[in-house]
């Protein structure tokens, strides 16, 4: 046991050594450099470099975003006021344009006096998503949740108020139809009722309704027609209606492709693949082209309305591959606790399944829905007027022939700005998620 | 195992049947997992199963609540017979309930929501009733000062019990239990124990794949040994662990009992 | 029938240019001007009796054929040229003729080019779907020269590729030309060259298959032009129209006398409406194209057939 | 054992339908089936309909008439005399183009960018950042127009090269021009060359190009024997020859003799007349086209990168650093191999969407698919239904084939678990 | 722990110095991680650091094979010095090897091509000596029949005996764990610690962060305590655990062993 050691040198500590400041200049500002920016040669060579390009760029660009107009009235005014501002050599940034075009960049040839109603219209939407989206929004506000897809389109569009009541009144029926049928047939029947009751209602019934009760008690706002539409509050428009369809039919359609049931399955693996397979554009030829022939003849609805039907397509189908892997991701055990409790399938699915598989998703989800954000500018490709669409008839102006950057980097930067917001919040939300049990 | 005194004479078993297998034969594919099981409870009875890996049990017990179909043979449970017809399933999956081996706790709601969701979507309980249930059970399983937490806050053992009241709060009649035990540190397994304990001394028909077998001495009135998917022996505990017949069971019980 | 359509939508859609000025632009308040413009106002106040009743569809030289076949758009006036193919095989009615045009090359005065058959080699913007396009490629076949096309949307477009030296030359309609040439910040550094390729008679059209509607939109177009040619013009038409004069077929023109504004379904005074929308053919060529506006066309073959052009109405009875 | 009596033989009802647990799926699947066919039959009638009240009925013969108009980049001869078949293919062929050179240089450039992002560099992995979320928080529509834009507003007509006293001049020793019509690059050329042949009559592909392609094949393939008796060398003596010299010089050498044998030089533009000659031509429709696609797509695969090389846990990095090894083989050993498993399945979708987004070539032009079929063919004919049902097929068809190889990959790479 | 009788007194320790390491200190950012650290370590020793959690530990013996850099101070190993000549430290790792608690296999490579990668590429072994060298060992970790299979098929336990082969197969003179039982479940921390002691009985030097006290009275021949960067106390086991001179130490030891 001993005499093997050549250390029984036993050592105790008997004062304990204090934190002492590093030696060197690893800290500090200079630390900071040095270790951030000139680690090595490579690294101050690479800092160098691209401190070389970020002055390049700003160099470039700097004076053309400064020496700008903001006032003049066509592009030839323009140039000559900034000449005569900065010198004859100078070219710079003509944001009157936007100035000019400000409300319609924004609002399309919406009505100018009735602004107020997407802008109100909007906040809506942003208030009905809020309890979705935040925690600490009060559950009272969920009433405005489910108004919000009533009352935001009529303001968007106008008409008679009778007509998103009758919609609504679409929806109590297919509760009703489900209490009436379920008890007495289950809830398979049930469920069928509830969807074919409220759609029997829509198409025979409701606009004949809504125009009953307009003309008893005509209340309404001035209808505007979607060919006014244009600018960011198309791009809004036809993003958040996509957005919020396509959550619900994504959800159907990752359910029937995990289901065990071979045709339903198979039918709902064809649409992902097949929407997921091809160009949005094309989708946006088929809403311009060929929908109207798809439709019993003499139908003829609104441009607007079928490429938002498509672009909800196209979205759904992507955020049903998000959802699928997040509902591969949840433990099978989860499945059978609830069955095992006696919930049944969907119950299971929205208490159990569901909660948790888009708690998962939320990150994929967000940036599809950010995809579907960007890709409306492809609206301007079939002839809407989105705010790529306006920068090309802007253009058409006699006075703004020929300005191209202001117009595009406005534009960028809007998207820019929705965008980036849209991805930092799911960051956030992830963020709260992940701690959220803990 | 347990230290808790428990008056195996306050543990009655009443002569009305509660599940009966008659002849029941399950395949997977072409594997034949459970072949010809027959056994009848009676309620209160405590029954645990033991039994090598892979020999059937979770299978045996997952039959009981139709959580896997079997192909052959019947089971009648509170006198309700187990066949394709969805009422029948959710009837008994009602008055069954069942504790898993990782316990599977909705990680998304709390310990209160955990154990009203059910009572409240399928008993239609009003809330507040539920949520008293849920409070009796709780403090039953002596935490009701989790009730606002998250699964994920709590130990295993906790979670385990949480389960456990889950299932109670929709009153079943018999508890079926899938090694409730075997995930959880050896301090934590007492604490479910004793909590099993304390069901069956309230008369509750309970069957338990477990290997606890202080457990199985005792709570238990009858030990099941299965092996290759069938019944091998079964008998009272003192009988079954002192005097086994089968050389199956010796094997077997000496390996456990060794470890 | 689309006369119902668009009586119940109170609106007549009506597919015009993205932008040509003088054929069709939105003006800075957004209010859309122009020679085709006018077309649809004149349908428009014929119709629903107010010529701001329109809904502008801006199409493209590709797009404007789908707006109409798939009903976006109730007519079409956006230069089209009237050819057999679009006629019979796309399945379109050409109602008449409101400019007879032909194709014409646009190069920068400093190429120094004098004849299109000096183009060899040359980089040539065209817009796509347009008879422009074929003519083009039909053009440098038989004269045996090489050309490389720049395909484009819009006329907005090619003007910025035009002016920016990414192509030599641009080629469109003449009238287009023109118009393009117009907006210029130097108008003179640019020549049209003398060779017309093609004839374009370009007018208004509508989907076969609804006659009713085809003849609204001819005859409108006509008495536009017969009103030209009676000297009815928007200054006199008010005391014209206020009782029936000596001239009986202005009279039946302004309809005071016979029924001819019912026999189309319309109010008697649907041509007066239409007149009074903007004027009579000869004044909406003046206000929008002719000499005295910067895009500056000459009557040429639009002139009445009485001034040795080819503008005839056929007869008011 | 007992004897047991079997499960008593139901007579069948009608509550069984959805009921039992047996036939309500069936119910539900024969439910589904029903519902869905009858709206593909009310869809396909209603079209029916639709076209013959229009008088155009499905049919694709119009593909076999003259398309009468001119394509300017053309992979393949063509004519505005040939069919509007041989179009679409040319544009087929200018999508496939457009495709592979985006997806080179935007894993290329994602790949650098990613790797730049986890630089320990704070301002290059900083500026990377304002790369990533500037590109991909941008509508890549907007990206395509922006850079048509940059290429024609700012670079010089072929014009300004013209003269004594020309603004702008040929760079690299005048071997190539930038210009706003597009970028004029020297072309190989062959002084004895073997000519063309000609594959089913339909387009001609040059033996110069077969012959050197046969011979770099040849050339790879030797260097691979190099490479494997490398291995073999090392494997018994543990010392690995040094061979990069060898290998590139199998593969150099022959290509160089070829290529000196068919008398190869570059053709360089030259101006004449309204635009350079000679030389290879990128329009700027397919530059713009290209780069905008690609730094847009380069973004995303920086982010599938800089996951990938994330993904791999720091313990596989020290633990090879402990057993000795050297920073490159870590990498080469290590990282790259399970990096590249979890970096390949998205890239591949990313390529997948390059694809479908070259489709907006359109906007500036570029005669893709969409601008032929799609866009002129429809015009001229009027063939919209066809038009478009052909265009879905041929991206459906493109994203079938990648998506295939991608769950070969998949299969073939996933790493083998309990 | 490990009921393998082991015996002492062939556990030999030699006077050649194996590690030095002088007034060493190091710092993470402005945070004083190691403070001046002396250390010798002959041939031969079987050390075991312990403390607090924070304490250090894995960061000292992560400077000992350079995969941190240490600030002030010397560190020389088997008579190379560490500083930034990446000869040495080349050198040096491959004198040294290092297990780590998560085991850190190449799960791209079967479990012979982990151990055959580093005496290829490292030490340019020809294959077949490299394999056979890895067929030694780990039939000495008594693994052999799992050669050609992934470490993803491999039990916790298995996978660390791995690692410890495919450290070995470098042929190192010193080895180096970090907590290498710790991510084990308990039935295989014995056949991981059994395999250490084998290590030990064939004179490798060892330095071994754990906290598997039947371990290091059974193997050490020295015991370090560590506290706050600093070592705190060391002591032959005996000495150490029977009669800890520091408080800080005793407390330690008395949460350590009360557990
Ligand atoms: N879904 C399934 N498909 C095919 N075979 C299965 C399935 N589930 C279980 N098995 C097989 O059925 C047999 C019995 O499984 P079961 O889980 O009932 O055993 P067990 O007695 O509970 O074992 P353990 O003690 O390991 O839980 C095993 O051989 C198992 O491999
Ligand atoms: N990369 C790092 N950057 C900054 N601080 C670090 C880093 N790595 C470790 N530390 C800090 O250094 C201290 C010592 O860490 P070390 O891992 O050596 O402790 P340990 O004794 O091994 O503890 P444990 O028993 O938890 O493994 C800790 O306080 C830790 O937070
Ligand atoms: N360039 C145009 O926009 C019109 C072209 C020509 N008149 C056509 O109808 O095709
Ligand atoms: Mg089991
Ligand atoms: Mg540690």
């Amino acid at each position: 046991m001993s005499g093997t050691h050549a250390h029984s040198a036993a050592f105790v500590r008997d004062r304990m050594i204090p934190q002492e400041p590093p030696p060197d200049r690893s800290i500090g500002a200079l630390g900071w450099l040095r270790q951030n920016l000139f680690s090595s040669w490579l690294n101050a060579a690479l800092t160098l470099v691209s401190l070389a390009l970020i002055g390049a760029l700003l160099a470039a660009v700097l004076p053309w975003v400064v020496h700008s107009s903001w006032t003049a009235n066509s592009l030839s005014e323009c140039r000559e006021q900034i000449k005569a501002a900065y010198g004859p050599e100078e070219s710079g940034a003509c944001w009157a344009v936007i100035r000019e075009r400000w409300s319609q960049l924004i609002f399309g040839f919406y009505p100018s006096e009735i602004y107020w109603r997407p802008i109100l219209a909007f906040g809506t939407a942003l208030g009905g998503l809020a309890p979705v989206l935040f925690p600490g929004v009060p559950r009272r506000a969920l009433y405005l949740t489910a108004a919000a897809p009533f009352l935001v389109p009529w303001l968007l569009w106008g008409g008679t108020v009778w007509l998103p009541v009758a919609v609504a009144f679409g929806f109590v029926l297919g509760y009703a139809g489900f209490r009436v049928v379920a008890p007495w047939a289950g809830g398979i029947l049930g469920a069928i009722a509830a969807g074919l009751v409220p759609v029997l209602w829509w198409l025979l019934l409701a606009g004949k309704a809504a125009g009953g009760l307009q003309e008893i008690l005509p209340l309404g706002i001035e209808p505007v027609s979607s060919r006014n539409f244009g600018g960011f509050m198309l791009s809004i428009t036809i993003g958040l209606t996509a957005i919020t369809l396509s959550l619900p039919i994504g959800i159907l359609l990752a359910l029937g492709r995990q289901s065990r049931m071979f045709i339903v399955k198979v039918i709902c693996v064809g649409v992902i693949e097949f929407v997921r397979g091809v160009p949005l554009i094309t989708l946006l030829f088929v809403a311009w082209l060929l929908l109207n022939y798809f439709m019993p003849p003499n139908t003829n609805f609104d441009i607007i309305l079928r490429v938002i039907i498509m672009v909800t397509l196209f979205a759904s189908a992507y955020v049903a591959e998000v959802i699928r892997g997040g509902l591969a991701a949840l433990p099978r055990g989860q499945y059978e606790a609830a069955d095992a409790l006696g919930l049944d399938y969907w119950k299971a699915q929205r208490l159990i399944v569901m909660p948790q598989a888009l708690k998962i998703s939320i990150p994929g989800i967000v940036s599809t829905f950010i995809g579907v954000f960007k890709d409306t500018t492809l609206v301007s490709i079939i002839g809407l007027l989105d705010p790529v669409g306006f920068s090309n008839s802007i253009r058409a102006d006699v006075n703004w022939n020929g300005i191209v950057w202001e117009l595009y980097g406005f534009i960028a930067l809007m998207f820019f700005i929705f965008c980036f917001s849209m991805s930092r919040y799911s960051m956030y939300l992830e963020r709260r998620l992940r701690t959220g049990h803990r | 195992m347990s230290d808790t005194a428990i008056d195996r004479s306050r543990l009655t078993v009443s002569d009305e049947v509660a599940i009966q297998i008659l002849g029941m034969n399950k395949w997977y594919g072409a594997f034949h997992v459970l072949r010809d099981i027959n056994l009848t409870i009676n309620k209160g009875e405590r029954i645990v199963v033991c039994g090598p890996s892979g020999s059937g049990k979770s299978t045996l017990i997952r039959c009981i609540n139709r959580l896997e179909e079997h192909q052959s043979g019947k089971i009648v449970v509170d006198g309700i017979e187990l066949t394709n017809d969805l009422k029948h399933i959710d009837q008994v999956r009602s008055e069954v309930g069942m504790v898993f081996q990782h316990f599977n706790l909705f990680p998304h709601l709390t310990i209160l929501e955990n154990c009203t969701l059910a009572p409240i979507w399928v008993r239609k309980v009003p809330k507040k009733e539920a949520v008293e249930t849920a409070m009796y059970y709780l403090e039953k399983v002596k935490i009701p000062e989790q009730a606002n937490k998250y699964p994920g806050q709590l130990s295993g053992g906790q979670q385990q019990r949480v389960a456990i009241a889950r299932s109670l709060c929709m009153r079943p009649n018999i508890m079926l239990f899938d090694e409730p035990t075997s995930a959880l540190d050896p301090e934590m397994i007492k604490e479910v124990l004793d909590t099993m304990i304390q069901l069956a001394e309230e008369g509750m028909t309970m069957i338990c794949v477990t290997h606890e077998m202080g457990f199985a001495r005792q709570v238990a009135n009858r030990v099941i040994f299965m092996d290759q998917g069938q019944i091998v022996e079964q008998n009272e505990p003192e009988a079954f662990f002192n005097n086994p017949r089968s050389d199956r069971t010796r094997l077997f019980l000496s390996q456990i009992l060794g470890h | 029938a689309t006369l119902d359509d668009v009586k119940a939508r109170g609106k007549l859609n009506c597919g015009t240019n993205t932008g040509l000025v003088g054929f069709a632009a939105p003006d800075a308040n957004g209010d859309w001007q122009g020679f085709d413009v006018a077309v649809c106002r004149a349908v428009a106040a014929a119709v629903l009796g107010d010529s701001s009743a329109v809904e502008f569809v801006p199409t493209t030289g590709k797009t404007r054929f789908t707006a109409l076949a798939s009903g976006e758009i109730d007519m079409l006036v956006r230069n089209t040229t009237w050819t057999f193919s679009r006629d019979v095989d796309l399945k379109f009615t050409f109602v008449g003729v409101n400019y007879y045009d032909g194709q014409g090359f646009m190069v920068p005065k400093a190429l120094g080019v004098s004849s299109a058959k000096e183009l060899d080699g040359a980089t040539v913007c065209i817009q796509t779907g347009t008879t422009t396009e074929l003519n083009l490629a039909d053009f440098f076949r038989v004269n045996n020269i090489t050309y490389e096309p720049v395909p484009i949307e819009t006329n907005e477009q090619a003007q910025q590729q035009y002016l920016a030296g990414a192509c030599d030359v641009y080629t469109t309609d003449a009238s287009g030309l023109a118009a393009t040439r117009a907006t210029f910040e130097d108008p003179t550094a640019h020549v049209v060259l003398p060779e017309i390729i093609s004839k374009e008679p370009l007018g208004p059209l509508v989907r076969h298959g609804d006659d009713e509607w085809a003849d609204i939109v001819r005859w409108t177009l006509n008495a536009l032009i017969a009103a030209e040619e009676y000297g009815v013009t928007s200054a006199n038409i008010d005391e014209l129209a206020a009782a029936p004069t000596t001239n009986p077929e202005i009279n039946r023109l302004l309809g005071t006398e016979g029924g001819l504004g019912e026999m189309l379904g319309l109010p008697a005074d649907w041509a007066v409406k239409a007149i009074k929308a903007g004027g009579n053919y000869g004044e909406l060529f003046e206000k929008y194209i002719g000499q005295n506006t910067p895009i500056g066309l000459a009557r040429g073959l639009n002139a009445q057939w009485t001034d040795g052009g080819l503008m005839y109405a056929p007869p008011f009875r | 054992m007992t004897s047991y009596p079997d499960v008593s033989r139901e007579t069948f009802r009608l509550r069984m339908l959805i009921f039992d647990t047996r036939y309500r799926s069936l119910t539900i699947q024969v439910v589904a089936l029903i519902a869905f066919m009858l709206l593909v039959a009310w869809i396909v009638s209603n079209t029916v309909q639709n076209l013959a009240d229009l008088g155009k009925p499905i049919d694709f013969g119009f593909l076999t008439g003259a398309a009468q108009y001119d394509i300017n980049q053309t992979l393949i001869e063509y004519t505005n005399r040939d069919s509007h078949l041989r179009a679409a293919f040319v544009g087929l062929l200018n999508t496939l183009l457009v495709a592979a050179l985006g997806c080179t240089l935007a894993t290329v450039l994602g790949v650098i960018i990613g790797v730049l992002r986890l630089s320990r560099n704070w301002l290059v992995a900083r500026l990377m950042t304002v790369y990533v979320e500037l590109f991909r928080n941008v509508p890549v529509l907007l990206w395509i127009v922006f850079f048509m834009a940059i290429l024609i507003e700012t670079l010089p007509p072929p014009n300004a090269f013209r003269g004594e006293n020309a603004t702008a001049s040929m760079l690299l020793g005048d071997s190539v021009a930038l210009t706003n019509r597009g970028f004029y690059i020297p072309e190989p050329l062959f002084s004895r060359s073997l000519g063309d042949i000609s594959v089913f009559g339909a387009f001609d592909i040059s033996l110069d190009l077969i012959a050197f392609l046969a011979v770099l094949a040849a050339g790879l393939w030797a260097s691979a024997r190099i490479r494997a008796r490398a291995d073999r060398i090392q494997n018994q003596t543990g010392l690995r020859p040094t061979t990069w010299y060898l290998r590139l010089g199998v593969v150099a050498v022959p290509v160089l003799i070829v290529l000196v044998a068919l008398g190869f030089h570059l053709g360089y533009p030259e101006l004449k007349g309204f635009n350079f000659r000679g030389g290879i031509y990128m329009r700027n429709s397919l530059i713009a086209l290209w780069l905008a696609l690609s730094f847009y797509t380069a973004a995303f695969i920086a982010e599938i990168v800089r996951g990938g090389i994330l993904a791999i846990s720091k313990g596989q990095t020290e633990a090879a650093a402990a057993l000795g090894l050297r920073p490159n083989r870590i990498m080469s050993l290590v990282i790259l191999p399970q990096a590249l498993r979890v970096i390949i399945p998205p890239l591949i979708s990313q390529y997948l969407n390059l694809t479908k987004n070259s489709s907006l070539a359109i906007a500036v032009g570029y005669m893709d698919i969409t601008g032929t079929l799609g866009g002129i063919t429809m015009g001229q004919t009027g063939r919209e239904l066809e038009c478009v049902l052909l265009m879905m097929a041929f991206y459906l068809a493109i994203s079938l084939v990648i998506s295939t190889a991608m769950n070969w990959y998949d299969a073939r790479v996933r790493l083998v678990e309990r």
